[in-house]
């Protein structure tokens, strides 16, 4: 942990960063963000097996660009989430150095897209073993099953969106949800909506998805959302191989094809 | 509130025989936004479009559903019946009551519910259609041919002829392609080099036409009527301008054992040359990989024999850049080589050879001068034997198709060998005679008929040599495969016709499709078998698919007249069916997020981005843009926007919306 | 080094020669041959007959007790036996579900890794200490024959030059041979089940391939097939009264041959045993080639 | 089972120039098929927004088709291989969520292929009569807001 | 010659189970003859193989009767120079196999291929007593099956001075083993 402070520290003291977006002490021994800004604050950075949380959402934050260049302490999800913005545009190549904490304690500093594309490559997928259970368990399920499931779940959807708004990758300025000529989804928080909201994240998470299960964190009634995402994006790599956040240079399976992709459902 | 009117169709009984005309009529009248309908017996006729026409006067309407036949038949004719009466073309919508309801269906109350429901479709969409202008696209006037082969030629000819600058781009140092390699020509036997020559010197002469030899494109980008081109032009170490084509550079170039491609390596040229007596351009160029200049050592004799000093060993390639607005690609074939073919030697035997081979042999320009001999021996072959479809329909080792030029040629070389040497015997091994064309036939019966020309039905199944002769080994499948061996004492392989080397990179290049041969893929092929997949970019001759002289000749001056169609004209207009990224007051300039996914998706390269700047030049946002003259319409990036920043003109979300909920 | 081997039926008996030479060329290459233990008939081309299921199987179980043994790869110098082991080898290696049902017939299991080998894939891996145990005196014009089982089919003997093989020229070059440039390489000797039923066509079809290496001056020709090698060979009388000529040229198997120039005993490799007599004339004098120049 | 009266409700999304233009040929070649269903012409399958296929159920569609050119047929070159992919993660998404996929048609149908476009929509047509109404989804709109 | 009302299509046409039993589809065969060209015996045969392949495509009784008895099938030698040279990749080698064993099981087998199969039944009777199969017993067998008793006489006593005939086999010593899987791939324990 003293490694980590010691590069935050060196990293704002030589003035090559402006901020250190890293994890702190929350209440009741939870993990919270924190944004360090001067030498004298980072003693505040923590680093442990509770920081699960993806720090990249805050670096499209216009408040936080503004501060100047950025360092994150990354997790996988959080370097997947980096090469995905770089791919898309959000992020400038460079604008965002990655520190990773090494298993053996060390810190490294990742500077740019090669040398995160680098390490990501190295990792195992950033799915939780928990989740990958709770997706199997799903899949072993019959398809009424599954319907009854998700009609339970989604039920208690208040369409509060805060798992839009903790997702790294739901950037865009102005959501499918919010257009009104003409209004795809109701604006009302009511089961139809509730399903069309959450099938349409999905889907423009299809391809993008980093894995990180930030918005299933998020969500205040505990509905565990980031598993129709993380099944999209499973969906995509079993089906065209172009996994989210691998590389900087842009790779949606679904702005390309091959000719010869197979389907079995096509008549 | 819109003004609608809603005029429904009986097509005679076609559709008034199943859907209760009037009932529909009369129920449209009372649908949100209509301010007029009515039925008439046929909607398309002169007196049916004047009925709109007063309609819309009379009834100050906005916009106009027609309910008639299929759009894709009257859609042209009930938008200019609109037009006429001053509205929008693209307010008019057509309701498709006979092709999609009367037709297909029996007369029931349904059916007329159904028709109802159709045309209530088109109204909410026509009440959120907005006007649209066609979109105009300036045309650069002047068009890049590329390939100087007799396609090439003739388009650029054609072009040039209709008072257009045409910029030709030849890879090799002469233009002529294979067309200048053959002898006769079938089924005429008219000298090749005799009917092609003029050709090739009015290119060179043509005001209009810029001839780049030994020149390649090297990038394309751009649109139709807007392409931009980067040539490179290859360095031929001497300067065009001061050399006068004398030739006493060529005599004295010591390397003498360069093989020849023009004679199709059966002889030995010097490391500076011309590739042929007639070639045009009459200059010579050095090849640098077997210059003993460039190996390093020391020779400057062609240098000091120049009398122009003209030898200029430090050229460099240049590039060029031009703007054109069409391209023809005429960039030919190239014959399978005998290597490929195992059981007949994998291209060991001197005295296997390929017809364009042949065809330097009877040429009188060739190496001997018109005198058919063979490779090993230079002796005048007494037995000859032909195998067509030698790698064509050949599924296994060759190609699957057919190479359609190798029946008319085999049966020229045959016919060739016979009236030079009156006792050779010629042997054709043959699977099928395609000899369809003006008096192919005819050639063909000629050979066997008058010149006795043997003809086998059968493949060949090994060539040896045994003795000094080639043993060949066929069947004759019209005597029930009996085994048939001939001793040879040279064989011609009618082999197959392939795209081009370097074709797939140009295709890729231009952003033309290929078939699964890597030939250049026509747009349609049928009813447009000249052009390519990409707008403004136009076929000619054997880079499509094999073919000869004359359906070559006749292809280019098609190419040609596209081309020229399309140059007539100052400026392109397209139909404003195009997708567009919106823009919004500040401070979010448009929904867009940038993040570009949508340009992969577009199969046009028609997206770009745009950086919105303040006045100060700082960027604020960069954003996709759709280049309106490359857009197509397909709308596969309006489906993919997140956002919805991206909408299709014609189809957009909002009239897809509303049809929906119309339901 | 060692490597599988799988002598089969005849080279326990009519090609004993085959075996012998076999064995006495892989001791001076120090490549130990370990015999599949208990190895049974390949099934040849009768076992096809009687079931397609009977064929696979008597390939399988040689296979399969070749795996039990620790071999991963298997030489077969007999030509016939390697084309059905090896395409047993390629059929099984493609189809696990194939593998499971052979064990069960042969009563043993198979996972389908076994590589089988023919004698000229073998050697040409030795070319370098062939050239080196032999004193290149071994000059003479030699014609080697392939035959169809070693060539064909394409995806089981897997030749880059199926028409014109070069792996045996290669290999006796290596030792010193000129292999001559013939075009009877891969012409049919006639075996197939015509061997015994129909001796007037293996006559005939043999005879075109002796008359061409005799045409060619070549000394002696080269196999590594024993059901070529006893056409040309032990068929010679009948050869030699169809085509009316009086051919002398022996059939030498592909490791005799190389014996011969590795200066082993001819006694060791079975020479006595060959039906047309081993007579090889004087070699080719040694040509010293000189470089021309051809600077002008 | 299905309600005898019960007639399915079925909302097609087809591209201009194939499966529209092969319905047209289904008209011209007097091919008969039944009226349930409603065509939405649109310029090719590349714009059909998975979304659109979400507000037809919820406008109350039985069944949707969606339909264009064949692979390697498109008026556009590609614009069918991007729409067969979000297909491919549509369906597979839809799938995990439980929804009946056998109520989405996707198909292949070409200009001259107007006898396979009316084999389709009757068997379609059937295959719904027999699923009957789409109550697991239209109840959704019913439901109160929570 | 047989009329053309005979050709109409059968449902089991020796074409159908061809392609049914070897994967081998007849109707690729375009006629170019290159199988009978390179064949070593096609001058030897009745029809060469292209036209025992046209027969079949016909897929008529009497042409699929004329092919079973034809003795064409028994002289095919398997070299496959047919097969890898076909254009069309077609495994005429592999439709003799068929054809042989369907002449056979349909008793149409031409009278020549007597010998043939004798030769095939001494063989694997050798095979299935031995494991290994033993050259003078299965010669002996054969000899005695087709009656050519004095035949390649001389020609033994050479192998046997030459020392290529082992007067006892040397079989495998698991000869159950042998035994076990000729019984459960043929039904019989010969």
């Amino acid at each position: 942990m003293d490694v980590l402070r010691n590069k935050a520290r060196d990293l704002l003291a030589q003035g090559q960063v402006q901020v250190v977006i890293g994890y702190e002490a929350g209440t009741g021994g939870a993990r919270r963000p924190s944004f360090v800004r001067s030498e004298a604050d980072v003693a505040r950075l923590v680093w442990d097996a509770d920081c699960v949380g993806n720090l990249a959402g805050y670096l499209t934050r216009a408040e936080i660009k503004k501060m100047g260049k950025i360092a994150v302490v990354a997790n996988a999800a959080t370097l997947r989430a980096l090469l995905q913005l770089t791919a898309e545009h959000q992020l400038a190549e460079g604008a965002v150095s990655a520190l990773v904490v090494t298993e053996e304690g060390a810190v490294l500093e990742l500077s740019n897209a090669q040398a995160v594309t680098e390490h990501v490559a190295t990792l195992p997928a950033s799915l939780s073993a928990a989740d990958r259970e709770k997706l199997d368990q799903l899949m072993a399920l019959s398809r009424e099953e599954r319907r009854a499931f998700w009609e339970q779940e989604l039920q208690r959807c208040i369409k509060c969106y805060a798992c839009r708004s903790s997702c790294p990758m739901c950037y865009c300025g102005s959501c499918t949800m919010d257009c009104n000529r003409p209004q795809w989804v109701p604006v009302a928080s009511h089961e139809m909506g509730n399903l069309e909201y959450h099938t349409v994240r999905a889907m423009h998470l299809a391809g993008r998805c980093v894995e990180c299960g930030e918005c299933g964190r998020a969500c205040p009634v505990g509905i565990p959302i980031h598993l129709l995402t993380c099944y999209a994006e499973e969906s995509v790599r079993r089906q065209f191989g172009q996994p989210a956040g691998t590389s900087a240079t842009l790779n949606y399976a679904l702005g390309t094809f091959r000719p010869d992709d197979q389907e079995t459902f096509i008549r | 509130m819109s003004r609608l009117g809603v005029f429904v169709c009986h097509c005679g009984e076609n559709i008034g025989a199943t859907v209760d005309v009037t009932e529909v009529a009369e129920r449209c009248k009372h649908m949100p936004g209509v301010a007029h309908a009515e039925d008439y017996k046929y909607l398309c006729s002169n007196p049916g479009q004047n009925k709109i026409k007063q309609a819309i006067e009379e009834h100050q309407l906005d916009g106009v559903v027609v309910a008639a036949c299929s759009p894709r038949m009257h859609e042209p004719t009930f938008r200019r019946a609109v037009t006429d009466a001053g509205l929008n073309a693209y307010m008019c919508e057509v309701a498709n009551l006979r092709e999609h309801c009367s037709w297909v269906h029996e007369k029931a109350d349904s059916t007329t519910e159904k028709a109802i429901d159709l045309v209530r479709l088109q109204v909410e969409k026509v009440k959120r259609n907005k006007p649209l202008d066609t979109i105009q696209v300036p045309i650069t006037r002047s068009a890049l041919v590329i390939g100087g082969g007799i396609a090439g030629i003739q388009a650029a000819l054609d072009i040039a002829d209709s008072g257009h600058k045409v910029i030709m781009v030849e890879r090799s140092p002469a233009l002529g392609g294979h067309m200048a390699q053959l002898s006769e020509t079938f089924p005429t036997l008219d000298c090749s080099q005799c009917i092609l020559t003029p050709r090739m010197v009015d290119v060179s002469r043509h005001p209009n036409i810029t001839l780049l030899t030994y020149s390649e494109v090297e990038h394309v980008e751009g649109f139709i009527g807007n392409f931009k081109v980067a040539i490179r032009k290859r360095a031929r170490m001497v300067d065009e301008d001061l050399c006068t084509g004398c030739g006493e550079c060529l005599q004295k170039c010591p390397t003498k054992n360069v093989a020849d491609s023009f004679n199709e390596g059966l002889s030995m040229r010097r490391a500076i040359y011309v590739p042929f007596a007639q070639a045009v351009p009459n200059i010579p160029v050095i090849d640098t990989e077997n210059c003993r200049k460039f190996q390093g050592k020391k020779c400057d004799r062609c240098a000091k024999a120049c009398p122009t000093k003209a030898i200029k060993f430090d050229q460099k390639d240049q590039i060029i850049n031009v703007e054109v607005g069409a391209i023809v690609v005429a960039t030919g074939y190239q014959v399978m080589g005998t290597e490929r073919f195992p059981e007949y030697g994998y291209g060991t035997y001197p005295d296997v050879i390929t017809g364009l081979q042949f065809e330097r042999y009877a040429s009188a320009s060739g190496p001997t001068q018109g005198v058919i001999k063979r490779p090993s021996d230079g002796k005048e072959p007494e037995t000859v034997v032909f195998l067509a479809c030698s790698g064509s329909r050949d599924a296994a080792k060759g190609v699957k198709y057919c190479s359609k030029i190798c029946c008319m040629y085999t049966a020229k070389h045959a016919m060739l060998l016979k009236h030079k040497n009156h006792h050779a015997k010629a042997y054709v091994f043959y699977m099928d005679i395609r000899s369809a064309g003006k008096n192919y036939d005819e050639f063909v019966r000629r050979a066997i008929e008058e010149d006795g020309v043997k003809y086998i039905r059968g493949r060949v199944s090994r060539i040896y040599e045994e003795d000094g002769k080639l043993i060949v080994k066929g069947a004759d499948t019209l005597l029930g495969g009996e085994p048939v061996e001939i001793k040879a004492d040279m064989v011609v392989l009618a082999s197959a016709a392939l795209p081009n080397h370097g074709q797939g990179e140009l295709a890729q290049k231009l952003h033309v499709g290929t078939d699964p041969y890597g030939f250049v893929a026509e747009a349609h092929p049928k009813l447009r078998p000249v052009e390519t997949t990409s707008a403004g970019i136009f076929l000619a001759g054997a880079c499509q698919s094999p073919r000869d002289i004359p359906e070559t000749v006749g292809q280019a001056s098609a190419a040609a007249a596209k081309v020229t169609a399309l140059l007539s004209r100052s400026h392109l207009a397209r139909e404003p069916l195009v997708a567009e990224v919106n823009r919004k007051p500040a401070p979010q300039f448009s929904d867009c997020t940038g993040c570009l996914l949508c340009e992969t998706a577009c199969p046009y390269q028609a997206i770009g981005h745009e950086e919105i700047k303040d006045r100060n030049g700082n960027v604020l946002k960069t954003v996709a843009k759709i280049n309106p003259g490359l857009c197509q319409g397909c709308g596969t990036c309006v489906s993919l926007c997140r956002t919805k920043a991206i909408d299709l003109h014609g189809y957009s979300n909002e009239q897809i919306f509303a049809e929906i909920m119309s339901l | 080094m060692r490597i599988g081997y799988y002598p089969g039926c005849s080279l326990t008996s009519s090609a004993r020669e085959y075996d012998e030479s076999v064995r006495a060329v892989c001791e001076v290459l120090d490549l130990t041959l370990v015999e599949i233990p208990d190895w049974n008939c390949c099934g040849a081309s009768s076992a096809h007959v009687a079931s397609e299921e009977l064929a696979l199987s008597l390939r399988a179980r040689n296979l399969a007790l070749a795996e039990a043994a620790g071999l991963d790869e298997i030489l077969a110098p007999c030509a016939a036996c390697f084309s059905r082991l090896a395409s047993a080898s390629v059929e099984l290696a493609d189809n696990p579900q194939k593998c499971q049902a052979v064990s069960e017939v042969v009563g043993m299991p198979y996972s389908g890794g076994v590589k089988v080998l023919n004698m000229l894939a073998v050697l040409e891996r030795f070319k370098d200490e062939i050239a080196a145990k032999t004193d290149q005196s071994f000059r003479h014009k030699v014609a080697c024959y392939y035959g169809c089982l070693l060539v064909r089919p394409t995806k089981v003997a897997q030749f880059d030059r199926v028409e014109d093989p070069q792996s045996m020229d290669q290999i006796m070059a290596a030792a010193g041979a000129k292999p001559v440039r013939w075009s009877s390489k891969t012409e049919c000797c006639g075996t197939g089940l015509s061997t015994i039923t129909r001796t007037e066509l293996v006559a005939n079809l043999s005879g075109r391939i002796v008359a061409d290496a005799a045409k060619r001056e070549a000394v002696a020709i080269v196999t590594a097939c024993p059901m070529c090698q006893t056409n040309l060979d032990m068929r010679r009388p009948e050869i030699n009264q169809k085509l009316q000529e009086e051919h002398r040229i022996p059939v030498l198997y592909v490791t005799q041959a190389l014996g011969l120039a590795m200066g082993i005993d001819p006694q060791r490799l079975g020479l006595h045993r060959n039906m047309v007599p081993v007579e090889l004339p004087e070699p080719e004098p040694e040509v010293v080639t000189t470089d021309d120049d051809d600077e002008d | 089972m299905a309600d005898e009266a019960f007639e399915p409700k079925i909302t097609a999304f087809v591209c201009n120039w194939c499966t529209y233009a092969g319905a047209d040929l289904t008209g011209t070649s007097r091919l008969k098929y039944q009226s349930n269903i409603r065509i939405i012409r649109l310029p090719c399958t590349g714009r059909v927004d998975f979304m659109l296929i979400q507000k037809a159920f919820a406008r109350g569609s039985d069944g949707v088709i969606v339909s264009g050119c064949h692979p390697n047929d498109c008026h556009y070159t590609s614009g069918n291989y991007h729409a067969r992919r979000r297909w491919m993660v549509f369906n597979d998404l839809m799938e995990f969520m439980g929804l009946d996929m056998r109520r989405v048609t996707f198909s292949w149908v070409s200009a001259a292929e107007g006898a396979k476009w009316a084999t389709l929509v009757n068997e379609v047509t059937d295959h719904l009569r027999e699923l009957g109404p789409y109550t697991e989804y239209q109840r959704l709109l019913n439901a109160g807001v929570a | 010659m047989s009329s053309i009302s005979h050709h109409d299509r059968q449902t089991t046409s020796l074409a159908n189970k061809i392609q049914e039993v070897t994967g081998v589809a007849l109707q690729n065969c375009y006629q170019c003859g290159k199988c009978a060209a390179g064949c070593p015996v096609a001058g030897d045969m009745e029809m060469p193989s292209c036209q025992v392949l046209r027969l079949l495509q016909y897929e008529s009784p009497d042409y699929d009767r004329r092919v079973l008895e034809s003795e064409s099938i028994w002289l095919c030698l398997s070299c496959d120079t047919c097969h890898s040279r076909c254009p069309q990749t077609i495994n005429t080698p592999k439709v003799m196999y068929f054809l042989r064993e369907e002449a056979v099981r349909q008793g149409l087998a031409h009278p020549k291929s007597k010998d043939a199969q004798a030769f095939h039944k001494a063989f694997l009777g050798s095979v299935a007593r031995h494991g290994r199969l033993h050259e003078i017993g299965m010669l002996m067998n054969y000899k005695v099956r087709t009656g050519h008793l004095f035949q390649d006489m001389t020609l033994g006593s050479k192998l046997y001075q030459k020392g290529k005939l082992e007067l006892l086999p040397h079989g495998v010593k698991d000869k159950a083993a042998v035994k076990k899987l000729f019984k459960r791939t043929t039904g019989n324990k010969e």
